[in-house]
C-alpha cells in the first residue's frame, strides 16, 4: 500500500481520532484547499465576466483559471467543453432536461441501469414523462457487475441515451464505460456518465472514456460544496438548450426574445460559484500532487485489507464484487440480524462514521433484496487503522445484537 | 452513553420478536408510513369496537428502534380508549422530547412507571435521527385513528 | 450618517486601498464569514441529511439551523418555506419551471416589468414558450419608476403570475411590492419578487411584502457564492413541481416511478451547498449586528451624497430617480462624449471599481435609449472617501476625453 | 500605466470623429458582431473590385477602443487586396498579444512604422477586457471576408 498516512495531518476534522468512512457521500477538504478559498476571498474576490475593473479581471482569471484546471485533469480536448453546475445532480438534470427535451421523444428509449443512485434515474423519469420517451434499464449480474449481454440486447437505434453510472455508489462496480460508449454509439446513442464516484477516485481521461456527457461533484473530491461539473463532447453540447435562463448566459435579450452566448456560458446562468471553483482547483492540484493512480491503489489496498478481515465477522455479508477488479473502495456491509442502522448507530459510539440506508438507489436496494445498508468508503486519509477500527465496531455490534 | 443503555434487552426482545405482526381480517382504520431518510416503513391496521382499539396488527421493516417501539406500542394501545391512546402518543412525544411542556413524571428512581416498557426508548433521545425510528410507529397509528374520527 | 466605518477592517480586500463600488454586482465577505465557513470545514464538516454518526448529526443541524436562521432574517412564519438553491437565478427557475409549467398555459399572461434583470426575464420567456402563456412587461414612467396605473390596467384574470423586482439594480427604484401584491391576487395571480438586490440592503418582511416567492442570492448580502434563496408561502410551494431529480427530494423511488419527499427537500435534490449555507448564516448574523434599517439608512446617506456631488461633474446624467425615495444605493451614469466602459477604465485607474455595461437589462437599456452605464453601487464597507474618489475619477474622465 | 497611454490622442480622434461611417450602396460583402460582455455592437460591408476593397463602411456602437479601432481599420483595410489584408490582421493580432509567435518587429523607437496609427492601440494591451473591445471589428471584417471566398 502506498502509504499516504501523512496526509492525515491536512485534515484537521479527523483530528480528533474519527474513524471516516463515508467519503463516498462526502468527503473531507484538506487545509489547502480551504486556504486557497479563504486567500481568494480575502484578496481578490469578485464577481466574474464583468471585468471592468482589476478585482473583477483577476477573479475572472481565477474562475476560468479552474476551468481550465478541470479540463486538464479530466484530459478534455477544449475548456469550453467544462461546464460549472451546482453539483453532480445538477449536470444530470442540465443534460436530461436541457439534452432530453431537445433530443428525445415519443418511441425513443432511454436506457439506465438497475445500479443508478436517484440522481441519474429521477431526471430520466421525470423526462420520460414529459417527452414520452419510455425510460429501461440494463440489470447486473449476480455478482454485481454490469450485464454487459444484456446491455447489447437491450441496444437498439430507438435508444437514443445510455445514462450509466461510472461507479457505483453502493456497490464499488465501476463499469467499463469504454466498451458501453461503443456500443452505445455504433447504435446512434449518446451517452452519459454519472462520474460523481469516479473522477474523485480514479485517472479519468474523458477522450478515453468516450462517452458524450461526465457529471461530477467538487465535494466527494476533497473539494468545496456548491460547486460540481459537467463535461460534454463539443458536438453533445450543441445538441443542448440551456437548462436556466438568466444573466451571463445570453447574447442578446429583447422584452420577448433571447439569444444564448457561446459555450459553455450559455449554460451557467447567474453568478457562478466563484471561490469554489478556486477550491476545486486546489483540490484538484492535491489530487495530482499525489496522483490518481496512487489515489486509486490506496483505494483498493484498504479495500482488499477490508474484504479480507470481514470475510471473519461472524454474520456479515458483503453486498458488491468480492474481489478487486473493476472495483472502488466502498463496501455495503448487510448484518444478519441488525439492521444497518443499529449498526451505524454502534459504530459511531466506537468512532467509526459510515452511512446507513438506500444510499439514494432504492431500485438497486429492490434487487439485491435489503431495504439498507452499512457502507465504508476510503479515500486518500484512510489508513489500516481506520479498517481495524471497523472490524471491532461490527464485531461490537455482534455481541450487543448476539449475532453468531 | 453506553450503546447498552440504547440497545435495552426489552428493546431487543421486542426487535427480535415482535408483537402483533401481520395484518387484521376487517380492519376498522389503517394507515401507512416511511421515514424517508433511513427507508423504514411501517403499516398498521386497527380494529375498534365501542371506541376501544380491540386489535392491532403490523406489518414493517426498520431498525430495531423503530421495530422495538412499533411492536411495544401495539401491547400498549389494545384495549385502550382512543381518549386513552391520545394521553399515552402525548406522554411519548415528551418523553422523546418531541413536545415541550411539563414532564410528564418520568423518574429514573422509578423505571416503567409511567410508560411501562416503553420507558426503555429514553435512550434513543441522545440519538437526535433515531428519534424519528422510535416516533414512525406512533405517527403511523395516529393517522390510523384520524381516519375514524 | 451612521459611521460603520469602523466595519471596513473586516473586509480585507479593502486593505489596498480599492474603491470598491461594485456591490450591487457581488459584495464583499467580512472575516466573520470567512471564518465560520473555515471553522465549519476544519471542526464538523460531513454531508446532511444522511446522519447515521455524529459528524453528520452535526452538520445537518448546522445546515437546518442556517435555514431557521434566514426564515427568521426574512421573517417567514415557517422553516420550511426556506429552500435552498445556487441562487437568486436558479430559485427563480425553480419557480419559472416548477410552478410555471404546471400552472401555466395557452390564453395565460405572466407579467414582469420593463426593469427586470435578464434572471427574471429569460426563464420566463423560456417557459412562456413551452406553455403557450404570453409574456407581458408593466412600463416604467420616465422618472424610471414602476408606472403603477399601466400595472393596474394591465391586471386581469388571464394574469396568472407577476414577477418583479424588488429593487432595480440598474436604476435603484423600489417598487411597492406590498400594493403590487395586493392589486395581483384580488386578480388571483401568484406574485414572485426578485429581491436580489433588496433583502441584502433593506429590511424584508416577507410577510409584510405579501408576495408569494421571493428569491435572493448569498453572494450580494456579504455571503458566499455558491447559495441562494428561494422563499414561498407554503400554498404557492405546493403548487410546485420539483424542477430537478434526485437523491434526497425523493420519498420513494422505483425504476420508473417517485414520489416527492416533503417541503422544502422536494426542491434541493442532491447534495447541498453546506459549507456555503454556514456561511450565509454568518452573513445574517452580521448583518443583523449591524441592524438592516441602519444598512438601508448607510446606503441612502452615501446615495445622498453622491446624488449631489455627481450633479457638478460636467456631462454626467443620472440614470435613475433622482431623489431618494424609494431609491437604494445604486446609481447608473452616462457621461456624455464617453462611452460607459471607458469611463470605468479611468476610473479603475484611479483605484475606483465600478461596473459598466448592461448589467443584465438590456431591455431597460433599450427603454432608456443607451448601451451601457457605469454603475456604482453602495453597502455597508463604503464611506464618504469612495463617494469623493468617484467624482474625481469622474472629472478625471471628463478632462481625459475633453468633455466640457 | 498612464492612462495617456491608453487613451492617446489619436485614439480619441478617431472615438469622436470615425471615418466610413455608415452604408455602402450596394455591398460585395457583410458581418455584424456583438461582444456579448459589454454589449459593443457592429456591422461592417464591404465592396470589392478584383479582390481589393474598394469600399468599407461601418455602424457600431461601442467604447472609445472599439470605435476607433473600427475606424483605423477602415482605413487601413481601404485599397488593400485580401491576401495583404490577411497580413494585416496577422500583425494587429500579435500587437495585440491575440496570436503568439515572432513579434511584428514593432519598434519604440519607430512609431507607426509596421501599422501606422493603429499602433495607439498598443496601451490596451494592459486591459485584457478591452482587448476584446480593439478586436471586435477586426474579428468582424474577417467573418464578412469569408463570405466572398
Ligand atoms: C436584480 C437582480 N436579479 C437577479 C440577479 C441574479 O443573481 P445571481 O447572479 O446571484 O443568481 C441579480 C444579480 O446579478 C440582480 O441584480
Ligand atoms: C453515484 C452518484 N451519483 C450522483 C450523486 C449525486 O451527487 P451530488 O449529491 O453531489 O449532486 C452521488 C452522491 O451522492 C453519487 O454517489
Amino acid at each position: 500500500m502506498n502509504d499516504l498516512s501523512h496526509l492525515k495531518a491536512d485534515f484537521p476534522v479527523l483530528e480528533n481520532g474519527v474513524h471516516f468512512l463515508d467519503s463516498a457521500s462526502s468527503s473531507q477538504k484538506p487545509i489547502p484547499v480551504l486556504e486557497a478559498m479563504d486567500r481568494f476571498a480575502r484578496g481578490s474576490y469578485a464577481n466574474v465576466h464583468r471585468g471592468a475593473y482589476k478585482l473583477s479581471v483577476a477573479a475572472t482569471e481565477a474562475y476560468e483559471g479552474a476551468r481550465r484546471r478541470v479540463a486538464e485533469f479530466v484530459g478534455a480536448d477544449d475548456d469550453r467543453e467544462i461546464v460549472f453546475t451546482r453539483g453532480a445532480t445538477t449536470a444530470i438534470n442540465t443534460v436530461a432536461f436541457g439534452w432530453g427535451l431537445e433530443n428525445l421523444e415519443e418511441g425513443d428509449r432511454i436506457l439506465a441501469t438497475e445500479m443508478e443512485h436517484h440522481a441519474n434515474l429521477v431526471p430520466w423519469q421525470m423526462v420520460a414523462r414529459r417527452t414520452g420517451a419510455v425510460l429501461d434499464h440494463v440489470p447486473i449480474t449476480d455478482e454485481c457487475r454490469l450485464d454487459m449481454d444484456a446491455f447489447e440486447k437491450k441496444m437498439g437505434p430507438d435508444v437514443k441515451m445510455v445514462a450509466v453510472t461510472g461507479m457505483s455508489n453502493v456497490l464499488g462496480t465501476i463499469p467499463d464505460i469504454a466498451a458501453i460508449s461503443r456500443i452505445a454509439h455504433r447504435h446512434g446513442a449518446r451517452v452519459l456518465v454519472d462520474a460523481a464516484q469516479r473522477v474523485p477516485h480514479l485517472p479519468v481521461d474523458v477522450t478515453e472514456m468516450g462517452a458524450d456527457f461526465v457529471a461530477f461533484s467538487s465535494h466527494k473530491m476533497l473539494g468545496p460544496t456548491g460547486i460540481g461539473v459537467l463535461w460534454g463532447r463539443m458536438e453533445a453540447l450543441e445538441e443542448m438548450e440551456p437548462f436556466e435562463g438568466g444573466g451571463e448566459m445570453i447574447s442578446d435579450v429583447t422584452l420577448h426574445t433571447a439569444t444564448w452566448a457561446g459555450i459553455p456560458h450559455r449554460f451557467e446562468a447567474g453568478t457562478p460559484p466563484i471561490i469554489e471553483a478556486v477550491g476545486l482547483h486546489a483540490a484538484i492540484d492535491y489530487l495530482d500532487s499525489i496522483g490518481m493512480e496512487k489515489v486509486f491503489d490506496h483505494d483498493k489496498a484498504l479495500t482488499a485489507i477490508a474484504l479480507e478481515r470481514l470475510g471473519d465477522v461472524p454474520g456479515l455479508a458483503i453486498q458488491g464484487p468480492k474481489d478487486l477488479e473493476d472495483r472502488g473502495g466502498v463496501i455495503s456491509m448487510d448484518m444478519k440480524g441488525i439492521h444497518a442502522h443499529d449498526v451505524a448507530t454502534i459504530l459511531d459510539e466506537e468512532g467509526v462514521a459510515v452511512r446507513a440506508g438506500h444510499h439514494c438507489a432504492k431500485p438497486l436496494m429492490r434487487r439485491l433484496g435489503v431495504t439498507a445498508t452499512a457502507r465504508a468508503s476510503f479515500y486518500v486519509y484512510n489508513t489500516e487503522a481506520d479498517v481495524d477500527a471497523l472490524v471491532s465496531g461490527l464485531r461490537r455490534a455482534g455481541e450487543l445484537f448476539g449475532v453468531r | 452513553m453506553a450503546l447498552e443503555d440504547l440497545y435495552r434487552e426489552v428493546i431487543l426482545d421486542h426487535y427480535r420478536n415482535p408483537r402483533n405482526r401481520g395484518r387484521l381480517e376487517r380492519p376498522d382504520a389503517s394507515a401507512s408510513g416511511v421515514n424517508p431518510l433511513c427507508g423504514d416503513e411501517l403499516a398498521i391496521e386497527l380494529a375498534l369496537r365501542d371506541g376501544v382499539v380491540s386489535d392491532v396488527a403490523i406489518e414493517s421493516q426498520g431498525c430495531s428502534i423503530s421495530q422495538s417501539s412499533a411492536s411495544m406500542m401495539t401491547e400498549a394501545i389494545k384495549g385502550k380508549s382512543i381518549e386513552e391512546i391520545k394521553a399515552l402518543v402525548s406522554k411519548f412525544r415528551k418523553m422523546m422530547s418531541l413536545d415541550e411542556g411539563e414532564d410528564a413524571g418520568f423518574d429514573p428512581e422509578r423505571p416503567g412507571a409511567v410508560l411501562g416498557d416503553i420507558e426503555a426508548l429514553q435512550g434513543v433521545r441522545q440519538y437526535p435521527v433515531r428519534i424519528k425510528c422510535a416516533a414512525l410507529a406512533w405517527n403511523t397509528m395516529l393517522e390510523a385513528l384520524q381516519e375514524t374520527a
